[in-house]
């Protein structure tokens, strides 16, 4: 028979004050199962401790409860203090008499007690049917895959390769850098973005323990935290890297001319081309849309100019498998397409234009080698309206959220703007300037004072064109008037929005995502990098907009946390899983269905003793299992149980009062 | 309705081509006009297959049976039984390949007294969803949604709320816990059903009133969303037990909260307990 | 009539049947342990004061809930029961209490529909930061189950009654 | 001895019952959902001595009933407290009527196990406090088949008063037993009788006459018959046949069949404890259960259906008549009529006895 | 012949007239005979809905019961303003079957609304059920030369989620069946801009002031006419624009045409049967360019209305 121990604590008056703690010890003495019950002035202080780990010897208690404060407070506390008797932690149970009587009953000290004695009753009851538990630890493949080389991406990849873990870095491009690659310079310090990045995108190729797999995507991922298995396909570059020395002869000679994604299509590329000059791997790849060689069969001109031979028609995508033990995800983020604005007339009017297509205009490597200029006519605008929110905060065309860096980069480009069209003048449609971060609001203050551009509040309701230019009518809500102005160049700073694939990503890693697109975190506070599968963590804009210094402290974050989990041979895990008693397992599957984590796959076993024909039933991977109980409750069987909050235990609970 | 005749040869020709090991239809019972189920393995024994309108049994309760199991079994189901097969077949309990389904276009059965059953007046799948041959004209039309409002829910629901806890208690009062309700229901398939378990028997073991609260209530929900109305349980409740009560009152709270299909009308569908819709009405939590 | 339910409490499923004097009704509630029960901490760290008259068991979410424990507690020692989750979109694992909800509904409607009082059955959305809510969701639920005095159906013959 | 035999009619019988119902505790079929179960009434509007055999449930509830409280235990550190239960209800003075012969019959049966190595006092008691009024049918089931058992319908002593229905409506009351005949003696007022007939004096012979022509046609009536000799014979001699997994194949394992039988006896124990209090319950419990045999190591020896009916069958027919002399069947159909798919346990014992015949 | 049910509206009857008629000649060609809602009744515009909300979808439901009455599917509107009472009610009542059903018992005498008959403008009729290529087919007088302003003021395609045709901001409908006709729809930023209709008595002002913006932008572009497809548009844009021209001091001389006026003026019909003496702006003018092409002028202005650029060259 069970023999329990109950330890019952004054919490010096917090408990003692409000409810009588000695007739509590006395009820409970006289529940059949209890041995031994004491209480004390502190019970979590090291001599409470003491009077737990002596009892537990003393009178061969095989189960303990501890009347106190909330479990979540001092759980843990109490279930070391069993351990270092010797007794499985997990045979504790705590009764909240504090936080669930003694405070909350202050005026009523008989009801206090008579609740606190209910209270230990349960706990004595549940603890009876607690099982012993120990921790589960499960071996892990120390190698990481980052999907998405970015900045994100590449500074997740390079924080855990320098702690000597392997990484696979994806990245679906012919080139990794990411967006950050088209910025010209970078809030609040004008860093030349193209000289910060470079270097680590450098490192990234060069780094012993960094596998980069350009142009190729993840398409499966299997298995569990620690004993992932991806499989990646390499799309056909047509290009064989090996042999390739990057001289340029190709595109140069390649007689096709697509519009340059690079650019946003402000210019044009070959059909073999790098996408940019500083690309990493600085290869060029066959864009198989456009090569008339690929779609017609005539042409085949980068093949004979190639020295190396390096060019390969025949080439076919190609799958390869890793496995690895933890995933980052840094897909990044796409700019959002203005097109419902429609009475700015965008699509009708060339010079309206996107604000990363400005950036691009103002870099030196851009398509208008760093000048601006109107797509229409090719002049140098002087009046340039710049419209903010484009798309973010608008529940009625865009989206509901503050997209965070567009108040920060326009003001960013006005200072360009001045800086390459020295007698230009800027206009700024805005509704608020949200300039939160370490030299933001500073940066924004002197770029006013600087550029003296116009700060108008208020939004645009309709652009229309007169001659020439482009009449923007708004309204300064700060005069309360309708205004007009004549400009040369509009430029929308638009929305940043999820990546159109990440509900497909999400589907293939098993992992939530909100109704933008972005991927969940596990914890929106205290677990902002991790989702909720274990061994998927989420790095820079795929989780939520954010500027540069966020997405790099994120993504160093998640390095962090991939070395957490690599830290040793093995991962050691809560035991409080799901389990499966096989013999009334029916084989419905239906826990499949409910669980969110993917935890239960099915199983064969044998129909009964000895049998060889065998039958389906699930099984919990308890590696994967987070104890939820969710497949608990709709087992009709009563097949599973949830390990800490077993039927028994709860209905003990129910049946003790 | 009869398809005495069809049956009979579709049966004999399945035992001769070697494609079944056993044959699941009715037969007339020895004593008086009305069916039981006849599990044949002897292809002699085909000429005692009948099908008519006193054909009531829910027969893929006989997919359960150890004389069914792991064996090629050809069935005859009606449309509600068919529903029932299209559970069982997404709750992998039996293997589509093993069976050969005879699906019948029902006019409806009848019960002891002559009388057309009162899930079969109501009835919204009168054709079989499951079939590898289909006997009769198919009559339901559009199968998503239709759901048939049970007047006796609508009538105990205006009842106040005494005297409907008057009614049940005698309800449960008259149960003597034989599990006739649970064995004769083609969906109760657990490897040993939870109220005999001992977590149940521990503080639910004795056949009491509040036993049989604990157990048909446990059972109800366990069929919530999946019960097909086929009324094999009440007729074989020795106290003829109103129980469908149960199972139509948790229909049309699933029907109108969460707009689910009818239980098993569509493949793969598991029911409503099995998943959730954002939109699932929130209005009674606090 | 309204003078004599005031002076007798007597249980409206059974109105025969008349309480004590001093009776006090008992409530079960089931929290999940990351919303619910850490908003009922929040309560008594907060010192928010509410009858004394529920019984709190944690479980890991309101999924864990099987409708057993409603109707075991109904069997038993309750009069009435209070679940309480993670708001809609809060849970802790995802998707828990949206799966809860749906089985909550049923399960209700279902006791309602064989002679329980509705107020017998009860559910709210608690989050951690909830402390006055939960205060104000037991006050409710207290009252309400106070109102409908002492539950006798289905009693187990050995519960006494306190 | 001789027992006193009372003639009455119709509305005389109906005023006798009034009488009783209303001076005695009294159970009598009542009808819930259909069917008919004996239960405690104080009216005769309420009740239906007349009740048809097929929807009658037997009488073995108001001895054996399907859950009764055997003891009461408070378990604390103090030690455990074991406490008789409250007093039992089923062990009051009473009366049954509106019983059937099979019923009656089937207490003859019962009293023999629960008289054996362990006399069973609650039901001692109830037997001896009831006294059972039973009207013999005029005519039989289509599942009946008493008559073809080993014991005398006719003749039968197993009630306390035989009625009878005569023929022009006249309805004879016998006494059948001496507590049938003191409890006659003090509640047949001699208002109610009709005709000269009204005491054993008279034209004693006219009534012998006439029961014995009601038994007739009764007799006569039988679809079922079957010679229960032969049967017990072959059974006892059949164990390893195939045929009773041809007679199975059709059971869905319910407990129907046991739990309505008014002979099986079968019964679990279990207990229910709600904090430190525990009932302990003796509750129905049926061999056609698939968990009946199952044993705490994980054996169980009647794991298939047939070997669960081959157990019914022998049970029935062959063990309890080897271990005290009766069949533990009373022939009342009761099975059958209850059972989801209609198996008889008829046509079982039949069909599986003649396959002996053939083999 | 196609059968159309027509809710004609008060103002064909008055203000427009030459809508009614004119609209009437060019389904003949386009072989639609209009069949009249027996009984029709005011749509309730501008007065009810800011009343109550009952009388505003009662008013409107007992049109589209009565239309339910006929055979035909669709109803055409040819005023803007009672299309957008009609078409407002019957999304609602589709969305919302309570609401629907309520409703109902105010008229419930004229029958049950089942919601089977769609409701549209004649111009969404025009693009949509006859086609802009069918119209081309019967044009048998092309009004080349003509440069028109197609101006479909704020009630023909919004609210967006209510009319769900064409673009709320820069509609092309009429420009495409302009075109059609002949005639060169001008770039035009204006076409939605509000006419100030609302104001007509209560605030002249405003009203001259935002009518004339719209003609100054309809000159900006190029046009010698207007072109319109709603009773109110038309009456504010003609009427007023004496008032305009004297209020800025600018003389504008656009008249102000009904897309159907034009229809029946390419498919042949002679000028006599188009009503034109009814406008205050005289119409000679600017139908005097018919015939008039001058080809550097069309270069310039007849540019494709959503620019698709080839995706790839090879040198």
């Amino acid at each position: 028979m069970a023999r329990v121990g109950v330890f019952v604590c004054f919490c010096g008056a917090n408990i003692a004050e409000y409810l009588d703690v000695p007739q509590v010890v006395e009820e409970v003495k006289r529940i059949r199962e209890v041995k031994y019950a004491v209480d004390y002035k502190y019970m979590c202080s090291d001599p409470g401790q003491g009077l737990i780990r002596d009892a537990i010897v003393q009178h061969k208690l095989t189960s303990i409860v501890v009347a106190a404060c909330s479990p979540r407070m001092h759980e843990k506390t109490f279930r070391k203090a069993l351990s270092d008797a010797g007794m499985n932690p997990y045979l504790l149970e705590v009764a909240n008499i504090r936080e669930h009587s003694s405070w909350v009953h202050q005026k009523n000290k008989k009801a206090a007690t008579d609740k606190a004695m209910d209270l230990c009753r349960m706990a004595v009851a549940k603890s009876i049917a607690n099982e012993q538990l120990h921790e589960i630890s499960v071996p892990v493949t120390k190698r990481a895959l980052v999907i998405g080389g970015g900045i994100a991406g590449i500074q997740a990849a390079l924080d855990i390769a320098d702690a000597r873990i392997p990484v696979v870095l994806v990245e679906k491009s012919p080139s990794i850098g990411g967006k950050m690659a088209q910025l010209d310079e970078t809030f609040p310090t004008l860093d030349c973005s193209q000289c910060i990045l470079t270097p680590k995108m450098v490192d990234v190729a060069s780094h012993p323990y960094i596998e980069l797999i350009p142009y190729a995507e993840v398409i499966e991922l299997q298995g569990f935290v620690g004993n992932y298995k991806a499989k990646i396909k390499k799309k056909a570059s047509y290009v064989n890297f090996k042999t390739c020395t990057g001289c340029g002869a190709c595109w140069q000679k390649c007689p096709v001319k697509v519009a340059n994604e690079y650019n946003l299509g402000l210019d044009k590329r070959k059909a073999i081309y790098t996408p940019f000059p500083q690309a990493v791997p600085n290869k060029p790849v066959i864009d198989a849309e456009h090569c008339t060689m690929l779609l017609k069969g005539k042409c085949g001109i980068c093949a004979k100019v190639c020295q190396p031979g390096a060019i390969d028609y025949q080439m076919q995508d190609e799958v390869i498998e890793r496995e690895i033990g933890a995933v980052v995800v840094a897909t990044g983020y796409d700019m959002w397409d203005p097109t419902p604005y429609e009475e700015y007339g965008v699509g009708r009017f060339k010079d309206i234009i996107t604000s990363l297509e400005f950036e691009r205009m103002v870099s030196a490597n851009g398509p208008t080698n760093g000048v601006p200029l109107r797509p229409s006519d090719g002049k140098v605008p002087k009046n340039v309206v710049f419209i903010k929110c484009i798309g973010s905060r608008d529940e009625a065309k865009g989206i509901e959220y503050c997209s965070k860096i567009c108040c920060m980069y326009t003001t960013k480009h006005t200072i360009l703007l001045h800086h390459k069209v020295h007698d230009s003048h800027a206009y700024v449609f805005y509704m608020d300037i949200r300039a939160a971060g370490k030299g933001y609001e500073e940066f924004v203050k002197k770029a006013q004072t600087d550029t003296a551009a116009t700060y108008l509040r208020g939004r645009v309701s309709k652009i229309y064109k007169k001659g020439d230019k482009l009449m923007v009518r708004g309204e300064d809500a700060q005069i309360g008037q309708v205004v007009e102005v004549e400009a040369d160049l509009v430029v929308l700073a638009t929305a940043v929005s999820a990546p159109k694939d990440n509900p497909d990503l999400a589907r293939l890693l098993g992992i939530s995502y909100d109704k933008y697109g972005y991927l969940s975190e596990a914890h929106p506070k205290l677990r902002p990098v991790e989702t909720a599968k274990a061994g998927i963590f989420l790095a820079g804009c795929t989780q939520a907009p954010k500027d540069i210094p966020e997405t790099v402290s994120q993504a160093s974050a998640c390095a962090a946390k991939v070395c957490g989990l690599f830290a040793g041979d093995t991962m050691k895990k809560d035991p409080m899983v799901s389990t499966i008693n096989i013999e009334y397992c029916s084989g419905c599957l239906n826990c499949i269905n409910v669980c969110p984590y993917t935890a239960i796959v099915t199983d064969e076993v044998p129909i009964g003793h000895g049998s060889k024909e065998l039958r389906t039933v699930a099984y919990i991977n308890e590696g994967v299992c987070q104890g939820c109980g969710s497949c608990v409750a709709i087992c009709r069987s009563m097949a599973i149980n949830l390990a800490g909050f077993t039927d028994p235990q709860i209905i003990n609970e129910i049946v003790s009062i | 309705m009869n398809y005495t005749k069809q049956i009979q040869d579709i049966a004999a020709k399945l035992f001769a081509e070697g494609k079944i090991d056993v044959f699941v239809g009715y037969r007339v019972n020895g004593f008086d006009d009305n069916q039981v189920p006849a599990l044949i393995t002897d292809p002699q024994d085909v000429p005692k297959l009948v099908f008519t309108d006193k054909s009531v049994f829910n027969l893929v309760n006989y997919l359960k049976s150890e004389h069914t199991r792991r064996k090629r079994v050809g069935l005859v189901v009606k449309g509600c039984d068919s529903r029932s097969l299209n559970l069982m077949l997404t709750e992998s309990q039996v293997k589509r390949e093993n069976l050969y389904v005879i699906g019948i276009c029902c006019e409806g059965v009848v019960d002891e007294t002559g009388q057309k059953m009162q899930n079969c007046v109501e009835c919204a799948v009168p054709d079989a969803v499951v079939s590898d041959e289909l006997l009769g004209t198919p009559m339901s039309g559009s199968l998503t949604l239709t759901y048939r409002v049970n007047a006796d829910i609508a009538k105990l629901s205006e009842m106040p709320l005494t005297e409907r806890a008057a009614y049940f208690e005698e309800v449960f009062e008259n149960c003597i816990r034989c599990n006739a309700c649970r064995h004769s229901c083609p969906l109760c398939y657990c490897a040993k059903c939870c109220i005999d378990q001992e977590t149940a028997t521990l503080y639910n073991g004795a056949n009491t009133t509040s036993s049989a609260f604990h157990a048909l209530m446990t059972w109800s929900l366990h069929l919530a969303g999946r019960c097909v109305d086929c009324r094999n349980c009440e007729k074989a409740c020795p106290s003829h037990l109103p129980l469908h009560l149960l199972h139509k009152q948790n229909e049309s709270v699933i029907y109108e909260n969460f707009q689910e299909h009818l239980a098993g009308v569509i493949p793969e569908d598991r029911g409503a307990f099995y998943k959730y819709s954002l939109k699932d009405p929130d209005d009674f939590i606090m | 009539m309204e003078a004599e339910v005031k002076d007798q409490l007597v249980s409206i499923e059974k109105p025969e049947l008349i309480a004590p004097p001093d009776w006090e009704p008992v409530i079960m509630g089931i929290l999940c342990n990351w919303c619910s029960y850490a908003g009922s901490d929040l309560t008594g760290t907060s010192r928010i004061q509410y009858p004394p008259n529920i019984r709190i068991i944690r479980v890991p979410c309101s999924s864990r809930v099987d409708p057993w424990f409603l109707i075991k507690s109904l069997q038993t020692t309750a009069d009435g029961v209070l679940v309480s989750g993670c708001h809609p979109g809060d849970c802790h694992y995802i998707s828990g209490n949206y799966y809860a909800r749906r089985r909550f509904l049923v399960t209700k409607k279902l006791l309602n529909f064989v002679g329980f009082h509705e107020n017998r059955i009860q559910f709210s959305w608690v989050s951690a930061a909830e402390g006055p809510k939960f205060a104000k969701v037991v006050i409710k639920v207290t009252d309400d189950i106070k109102k409908l005095g002492p539950l006798h159906l289905y009693k187990k013959e050995n519960f006494e009654k306190k | 001895m001789s027992f006193s035999t009372f003639v009455t009619d119709k509305p005389g019988l109906q005023k006798f019952y009034e009488a009783v119902l209303a001076s005695h505790e009294t159970y009598a079929p009542a009808e819930k959902f259909g069917k008919f179960d004996f239960k405690l009434v104080s009216r005769i509007s309420e009740c239906d001595p007349e009740s048809p055999i097929a929807k009658t449930q037997s009488i073995k509830p108001l001895f054996f009933p399907r859950s009764a409280k055997v003891m009461k235990y408070v378990a604390t550190s103090a030690g455990t407290d074991v406490s008789e239960v409250d007093e039992d209800p089923l062990a009051v003075k009473r009366i049954i009527i509106g019983a059937k012969h099979c019923d009656a019959r089937s207490l003859q049966v019962l009293d023999k196990v629960y008289n054996w190595d362990y006399i069973d006092t609650d039901y001692q008691k109830r037997r001896e406090n009831t006294v059972i009024i039973s009207t013999r049918c005029d005519k039989a089931d289509t599942h009946c088949f008493c008559t073809s058992l080993d014991y005398d319908v006719e003749n039968l002593d197993a009630m306390d008063v035989l009625v009878v229905n005569g023929a022009e409506g006249k309805i004879y009351l016998r006494a059948r037993t001496e507590k049938g005949e003191t409890f006659l003696k003090e509640n047949f007022s001699q208002q109610l009788a009709v005709g000269s007939e009204q005491s054993e004096v008279g034209s004693r012979h006219s009534a012998e006459e006439e029961m014995k022509k009601q038994y007739a046609a009764f007799a006569e009536s039988f679809r079922l018959k079957m010679n229960y000799k032969e049967v017990n014979e072959r059974l006892s001699k059949i164990f390893d046949t195939p045929e009773f997994e041809k007679v199975s194949a059709n059971c869905v394992s319910c407990n129907t069949c046991a739990f309505i039988c008014p002979t099986c006896h079968c019964f679990k124990i279990s207990d229910e404890k709600v904090k430190d209090t525990g009932l302990r319950y003796k509750s129905y419990d049926s061999c056609n259960n698939g968990y009946f045999t199952l044993m705490a190591g994980g054996h169980n020896p009647r794991p298939a259906k047939y070997r669960r009916w081959r157990q019914r069958a022998m049970h029935k027919f062959v063990y309890y008549k080897e271990r005290f002399g009766e069949n533990l069947c009373v022939g009342c159909g009761k099975c059958t009529i209850a059972c989801p798919v209609n198996i008889s346990i008829f046509e079982v014992v039949n069909q599986v006895a003649s396959a002996g015949i053939q083999e | 012949m196609k059968k159309l049910t027509y809710f004609p509206g008060c103002s064909a009857h008055g203000t427009s007239e030459e809508f009614d008629s004119t609209l009437k000649l060019a389904l003949k060609t386009l072989d639609v005979e209009l069949e009249d809602i027996p009984d029709w009744n005011c749509c309730g515009a501008t007065s009810a809905h800011v009343m109550t909300e009952n009388l505003a979808y009662a008013l409107p439901m007992r049109n589209l019961v009565l239309a339910e009455k006929l055979e035909n599917t669709t109803m055409g509107i040819a005023c803007a303003s009672c299309y957008q009472r009609m078409k407002v009610t019957k999304v609602h009542m589709d969305e919302n079957p309570e609401l629907a059903k309520r409703i109902n018992t105010t008229v419930v005498e004229e029958g049950t609304y089942q919601g089977t008959v769609d409701v549209k403008s004649m111009l969404q009729y025009f693009y949509e059920d006859i086609g802009v290529e069918p119209i081309r087919e019967k044009v048998t007088k092309s009004l080349a030369g003509l440069k028109v302003a197609c101006y479909y003021g704020c009630l023909l395609t919004r609210p967006k989620n209510i009319t769900k045709f064409d673009s709320p901001e820069y509609p092309v409908s009429m420009d495409q069946i302009c075109e059609a006709l002949g005639a060169t729809a001008t770039e035009f930023d204006y076409k939605t801009e509000c006419c100030g209709a609302s104001f007509s008595i209560s605030n002249t002002e405003v009203v001259l002031n935002l009518s004339g913006q719209i003609l100054e932008m309809a000159k900006e572009s190029g046009a010698h006419a207007i072109v319109v497809a709603c009773p109110l548009c038309q009456s504010n844009l003609d009427m007023r624009q004496p008032d305009i021209e004297k209020q800025l001091g600018v003389k504008y001389d656009i008249p102000i045409f009904y897309i159907t006026q034009l229809m029946a003026l390419a498919f042949g019909y002679p000028a006599s049967q188009l009503k034109f003496p009814k406008h205050i702006v005289p119409v000679e003018g600017a139908l005097a360019n018919i015939g008039k092409i001058d080809p550097e002028a069309e270069k310039k202005i007849k540019k494709p209305i959503k620019a698709v650029e080839a995706e790839s060259e090879v040198e």
